[in-house]
């Protein structure tokens, strides 16, 4: 019998600091790409966490990581050619099948951006061919909560080459007064995507609030509920359906997840 | 059903050579009355402990914590960290039999629902013990307080290795496990099978279906005024398995292992996250979330109801919170919500 | 007429009404088979003015009687009061006297074990066989026994104060970490759990053995190990220094409870000064001193390997100003 | 099954012992008159197990009391407890529905000068005459009424504690100079007393309004004047802190006490942390300071010109030691 | 005794106006019932007190304190020190009636044999007021608790100036004295003159003869035992006479005075010598000291008793120490000594 | 009426130191010659006090006062020409005729010596006319304690003239060796008095237990109750019978004493 719940060991092959608090690890673990999984990262005593998984590459799998816990302070700590223990991917992953030559708008708020960013990735790679039209809507906190510069600015001037690609970067506010682009929380920036409307497909993730605030917007502009995806994040234990942490009603968020299509999130209360 | 012709009667002398033969094979865990261990100065308490006779049994009072420790325990290592790479321990597990009631053994049903094929992923930890277990039945001549099997239908088993009944002098058993059949004698006698409880004192009436009106009801609000989050609950109910994992340095300093601890929904920091953001605070809405659990969110997945209707959580609670209560009260309002609304 | 002195050691009291007494019965560890109520209530109503006064040392008094009607009022009483001190194992010798004495006041109990969670002992059976040890007595002294520090029955206003500890033992293979016992621990009593590498770590130097730990574990991985004692002595109100009693012993076992109980009329009767009617054990100790009353009071016992002496005696409490 | 928390405001205990209640009665000032105990017998025996706990607050409490019982034991005692609450001119407005609030406890009382003759008031009385001020009132309240400083009913132990004074006064001319004030106060209170010039000089410094001067003179030169109340506040017990109460205000009058004891309550509800189950006033003085607490409390009364305000609170007492 | 057709009745108005006009001429001092005045908190006390109607008199209760304080205050001046001599204080001394019961005028009987006489020597303060009082004597119906004036033969008495009697919306009064008939009205009715109590309820033997012997007895033992030596008992007796004196500097600061000040032989210091020599220490010897007095040694020096029986010796002793038993234990001791001895 | 209790002023003649706290005061206040009575000796705040007369001079009387108490403190500021409260004398005085031609066995103990000692001056004065024999026995405490150092010089002188006086002066202890004298209590010295027997005339007088131990030993000696006689001490304020103090059973001190025959006084039991 094979035990879900043992690790295996796995290389760091790079690390790539966005924040303070947000790291990306390339990972020496390969996986098939499938954008919205996650996977269960831990280290001796440090205990262990559901990751989404950021980015696949031919080397292996980038997690990014906010180091606001006990465990993730731990991985803050390691190097390239460090040892983390993993397992998975689990969960479910986006629903690609029904974006296609569709109009997809993505809302992310602050790091639940890692999580669509393969989605992103994806599209930006090869959009004419998949997409009628990509939106993205990332909102953060502050400048300096701002992750995946780079990858942005690489989104943002793949823009010029496509005009049905938009990125759009919000931040809640800047107290520094060193941000030029959009003020302001995402939700309020969904008037602007174009051609809105009911057979617009859309991504939400991010916290609660904004993802409640967000469906409720998306909603307003008749965006069908069966077109909306969201993605959960909750507190998991096991990431197999046995810890019972992330149960919400009868679905378990680890392998019932953690992406859910609206009509199914409507009624996962808490 | 049992077979009167295949029932068996020992006496308390032979019960021992009985017990001695079968423990030689078998760790024999059972109801056990432990003066001095309740929670309160000088009172008792009901535990499944692993006994040394059959007369040590008490075969007459509910225990207070079900038998699932026995497949879950309250820490249960996983692996360790020996070299810092994880490795399972291979501790040998011996063949168990456990003394169950008819609830109990549903709630086996109920935890082996779960974690031998719940959500496509089989326990480990859980199935490697579950294999070794044999179930022998108790029965109930007449409900305990706070009982609602008949209404949740775990009144009745046929799930099980062999039964047991307490009678004057001695025991009457009915053996149907072929291993087990050879360590008892075979001395048909006319005595009755296993006796089931038919009727509830208070019959539950578990609603078909509950849609989300149900999380808006004020009823929730109250209870968070009674509810104190102790987690009572969860912990002597057969059928909660929640659990945490945590990565524990023994005292010996010797190589740390990753273990399993139960968890409980009614507890705090249940459902927080890293950034301390939590899903359900109010006590009222953690005890909806584990009540709905019980009488319907595991069915809609599995089938079944998970609650066996043993009561413990309603003898446990300090507070008196009953499920049998609540439950009535959600009847009330899908009964008003499907009238008015 | 009458003599006041055998009146009151027959523990009735000379009432401010002139002819008249109060009877005093004694509950020792105040529970009472109702039965008796027949009893006190005809007293009250043949003897008395048809009322009760509760004591707060959990006696009855009932006023109102008059003093030439005491004989008649012994003899009505008779049975009941043999019957009460005989349920504590005191035999009265001579019940039809009334008691023998009323210097050592009755030995009152919170209501304990028998019905309160917080209890860590039967308070009332302690109370009883504390006064099989040291009743009739007629030297001034209130004991007091309480199931928890919570102290209900005040016992830190008392000459002898018992409160009822538990050792609270811990199962770390039982603990789910739920922080149940330490969050309480912490709101409540002084803070003596912590968790050290995911299991409960109980400071001996901060615990103070009221169980509320045993009482929030939901598994019972915290559960009730030796039932030990705290006697807290010298307690007292009245007009010079009101003041609490303080720890003389931790941790002590019954049979030191008891024993040290009975010690204590030795060393009262060896150092009290005879002049006042009633000198107060803590009086006494200020004079004769600390290690003395230490000395007397626990020659002879042997301690339970538990116990632990206090060094000094801490009386909290206040003088009123005395002009010299 | 049962609302624990209704059933404890109700005045019922949750026991130890499963599906188990006591009932607790009040009996303010300890004073009851018998016919009562009837009731409470046909109670202990019909719905408890036959025996009473006589309460350290002079109430009573039935053990054994099944909880499936409270209906039927809330009508069988709904008379008593409308008549025993209306003696102290309280009206139980649903005494169908037992006693509407538990957090005020009884307000206890020595047994006064209905018998004793130290004390300087009716205790039960001026008990009584709280209750209707106070009850009910769900903020856990401790009162307590004692007639002389003795304290026999252990004030200093409660959240609010009065104590009866009386001032002494003296006629000279009626003084034959036995000196039988002067010796007593100097052996038994405070040495308040010296002759000057042949007679009696009270020094009010030392003066704690015992009386006993005026129980000790022949000739009753000494007489009793004002009875004057001391109002000491914050005494408990508790696995924190123990402490005794220390004095708010010395020599108020009778409405100053009531009209103070009454303040008290609105100064809890502006104060009180709502967290813990039940704050004790002392600790909520200890967050708000002293000065607040006087404030709020002396608001909208006329003190008697006798009454003096403390400067400051002393509480004596002892902290447990908490783990940082 | 008094002859029924000298009796006067008058009601309670016209006793009014009686009482204005007799105490232009006359101080009237009665026994008065004072609530509040009592040593206990809210207890009432009978005194004598100079009284401003009759129907402020209280007719039917037994005083606390005697009228003694009347003739011997409690302090009073001797003379001044007015420029270091001697000097009387000459204080007008108005005319005085007083309200006594039979026994109570006896006791003045003794106190004039004591002050006026005795020994060759008369009290100038004594017999100053003396001289001013008339006595109005009040019945008994029936004897008080503690009572035996009839053992003492004290219950009657022909030594008044007048007799009143409370009845029924006014008074009955006979009056003797000359000089105060002129202030009643003469209204001869048939009404009974004072009636004497005949019967004590415990009669007491008065013991004829003591000796020496009685010293030694035990009994004065168990009184030391039980005496706390606090002196009320001579404080309220009508008979006890003993004083101080003390030169005491008023607190104007003006000429000091010679005061006398009861004294009390039950108190401490009382026999006490400088150097402080003391001939009784002990409760009980003083108690025997007071108690043979009262019973034999006044009879043996002026040939009646001191006792007259009104028992407030009784009424007030804290420890209830009984006169009337005290006086039996002497007859029984003088009684076992006559038939052993 | 006479008031009897107020005094008279009376001058201060002479004052004689015996010892630190035992001095003679001579008043001038002319009484007769009764040996044994006492006069009331008072100042304003200072209180009133039974003084034995010690000694009658054709001036006025001598007092000796012992400075032990209130009282008596503030005689000892007395000077000459100072005044002194005193009314009296009071109580009767030593039956002379009884003693006539007779032996009499004066015994003493301590500052008493002053209430007898006029007795012994008129004897020593006139012996041989009026007894048969004297004997004195005079007890101190210490040599330091002794009184009347002069008369008693000249009274053991006039025993040179007159063979039939004896005078004995014993000290209960003498701690500082400075005492030729007989040492022990004055009743072990009884039996040193000659021609002692049952017509002894005897006059005790001292503190009650030297009084009791010395009857007692008179009696051994066979003399009778009826030749005894002693003189009380007694607690005083009025001196006329009236305050009570003084009284014993049915006497009073003051007005039936302070001399009483032991036939008398055995009776009065304090």
């Amino acid at each position: 019998m094979d035990n879900i719940y043992l690790p295996k060991l796995v290389k760091v092959l790079d690390v790539r600091k966005h924040t303070q608090i947000e790291w990306s690890f390339l990972l020496d673990y390969k996986v098939e790409e499938e954008s919205g999984r996650f996977v269960m990262v831990s280290l001796p005593y440090a205990g262990e966490i559901p990751v989404s998984i950021s980015g696949f590459d031919s080397h292996g799998i980038e997690l990014t990581i906010r180091n606001v816990g006990q465990v993730t302070s731990r991985f803050f700590k390691l190097n390239t050619e460090d040892i983390l223990y993993v397992r998975g991917p689990y969960g479910n992953s986006f629903p690609l099948e029904k974006f296609q030559d569709e109009h997809l708008l993505i809302i992310a708020g602050g790091s639940a951006l890692a999580a669509v960013k393969p989605v992103i990735e994806r599209y930006i790679n090869g959009h004419s061919s998949m997409l009628r039209r990509l939106d993205v809507l990332a909102g953060f906190k502050s400048p300096k909560h701002i992750l995946f510069r780079e990858d942005i600015k690489r989104w943002k001037n793949s823009r010029i080459s496509d005009k049905c690609i938009d990125i759009e970067i919000t931040v809640d506010s800047d107290e520094d007064y060193a941000w030029m682009g959009s003020i302001g929380f995402v939700v309020n920036f969904i008037k602007n995507v174009k051609d809105i409307g009911e057979d617009t497909r859309a991504i939400v993730i991010g916290p609660p609030l904004m993802m409640k605030n967000s469906v409720r917007e998306l909603l307003a502009y008749k965006v069908k509920e069966e077109n909306i995806w969201l993605s959960f994040e909750r507190h998991m234990k096991c990431g197999v359906g046995k810890c019972g942490h992330c149960r919400i009603r009868d679905k378990y968020v680890c392998i019932d997840g953690p992406i859910f299509n609206y009509t199914e999130a409507k009624e996962l209360i808490d | 059903m049992a077979d009167k012709s295949k029932m068996t009667r020992f006496s308390s002398e032979q019960g021992n050579t009985i017990f001695n033969i079968l423990s030689r094979h078998y760790i024999i865990i059972a109801p056990v009355e432990k003066p001095g261990k309740g929670r309160f100065s000088d009172t008792s308490q009901v535990l499944y402990e692993q006994v040394d006779s059959f007369d040590e049994i008490e075969f007459f009072k509910k225990t207070h914590l079900s038998a699932k420790s026995v497949l879950l325990p309250l820490r249960q290592t996983m692996f360790s960290f020996r070299d810092n790479k994880p490795e399972e321990i291979d501790d040998e597990i011996r063949p168990m039999i456990i003394f169950l009631r008819s609830c109990d053994i549903h709630a086996i049903k109920v935890l082996d629902a779960h974690f031998l094929n719940g959500g496509g992923y089989t326990d480990f930890y859980y199935s490697r013990l579950r294999q070794k277990v044999k179930l022998f039945l108790i029965e109930c001549e007449k409900p305990f307080e706070n009982c609602f099997c008949v209404s949740f239908q775990t009144n009745k088993t046929d799930d099980w290795a062999a039964f047991m009944r307490k009678v004057k002098d001695g025991y009457e058993v009915h053996v149907r496990d072929e291993e087990l059949k050879a360590y008892f004698p075979r001395n048909a006698e006319n005595v009755a099978g296993p006796r089931f409880v038919e009727q509830d004192s208070c019959p539950i009436k578990i609603p078909q279906d509950i849609d989300a009106s149900i999380f808006e009801d004020d009823i929730w609000k109250e209870y968070t005024l009674r509810c104190i989050a102790c987690g009572r609950c969860t912990v002597v109910c057969p059928t909660c398995s929640c659990f945490s994992v945590q990565d524990i340095l023994p005292e010996d300093k010797s190589a740390g292992e990753r273990k399993r601890l139960w968890a409980s929904c009614m507890v705090k920091k249940f459902s927080i996250l890293a950034g301390n953001h939590d899903f359900r605070i109010k006590e009222g809405d953690r005890l909806r979330y584990r009540m709905l659990h019980k009488i319907y969110d595991f069915r809609k997945r599995q089938g079944f109801n998970m609650c066996v209707g043993c009561g413990r959580c309603d003898d446990v609670c300090p507070e008196y919170i009953s499920m049998f209560k609540c439950v009535e009260k959600i009847n009330h309002i899908i009964e008003a919500h499907s009238i008015n609304g | 007429m009458y003599n006041t002195k055998k009146i009151i050691k027959n523990a009735f009291r000379i009432s401010k009404v002139r002819g008249e007494t109060a009877i005093r019965l004694r509950i020792p560890g105040g529970h009472l088979e109702v039965k008796y109520l027949d009893v006190i209530k005809d007293l009250a109503q043949r003897f008395g003015n048809g009322t009760v006064h509760l004591t707060t040392r959990q006696g009855y008094e009932i006023p109102g009687v008059k003093l030439s009607d005491i004989e008649k009022v012994r003899e009505f009483m008779r049975k009941m009061i043999y019957e009460i001190e005989k349920s504590s194992n005191v035999i009265l010798e001579e019940p039809e006297k009334g008691y023998p004495s009323a210097g050592t006041r009755n030995v009152s109990a919170c209501i304990g074990n028998r019905v309160c969670q917080f209890s860590n002992s039967d308070t009332t059976l302690l109370a009883q066989k504390l006064e099989a040890a040291i009743y009739p007595n007629n030297y001034h002294l209130k004991v007091a026994v309480t199931g928890c520090p919570n102290d209900c029955i005040k016992a830190h206003m008392n000459d002898i104060g018992i409160i009822a500890g538990v050792l609270p033992e811990y199962d770390k293979e039982a603990c789910i970490l739920c922080e149940a016992c330490l969050d309480n621990c912490k709101m409540r009593v002084t803070s003596a759990l912590r968790i050290e590498n995911y299991r409960i770590v109980r400071d001996e130097d901060y615990c103070i053995k009221c169980g509320e730990c045993i009482l929030k574990c939901p598994t019972q991985a915290a559960y009730r190990g030796k039932l030990l004692y705290r006697i807290i002595i010298g307690g007292r109100t009245g007009k010079k220094n009101p003041r609490m009693a303080g720890t003389f012993i931790e941790d002590a076992s019954e049979e030191v409870v008891l024993a040290v109980c009975k010690n204590v009329y030795s060393f009262i009767s060896r150092y009290i000064d005879p002049k006042p009617p009633k000198e107060l054990i803590g009086y006494i100790i200020d004079r004769a001193g600390f290690d003395t009353f230490v000395h007397e009071v626990i020659k002879g016992i042997t301690l339970n390997p538990e116990a632990k002496l206090a060094k000094k005696l801490d009386n909290p409490g206040y003088f009123y100003p005395v002009r010299k």
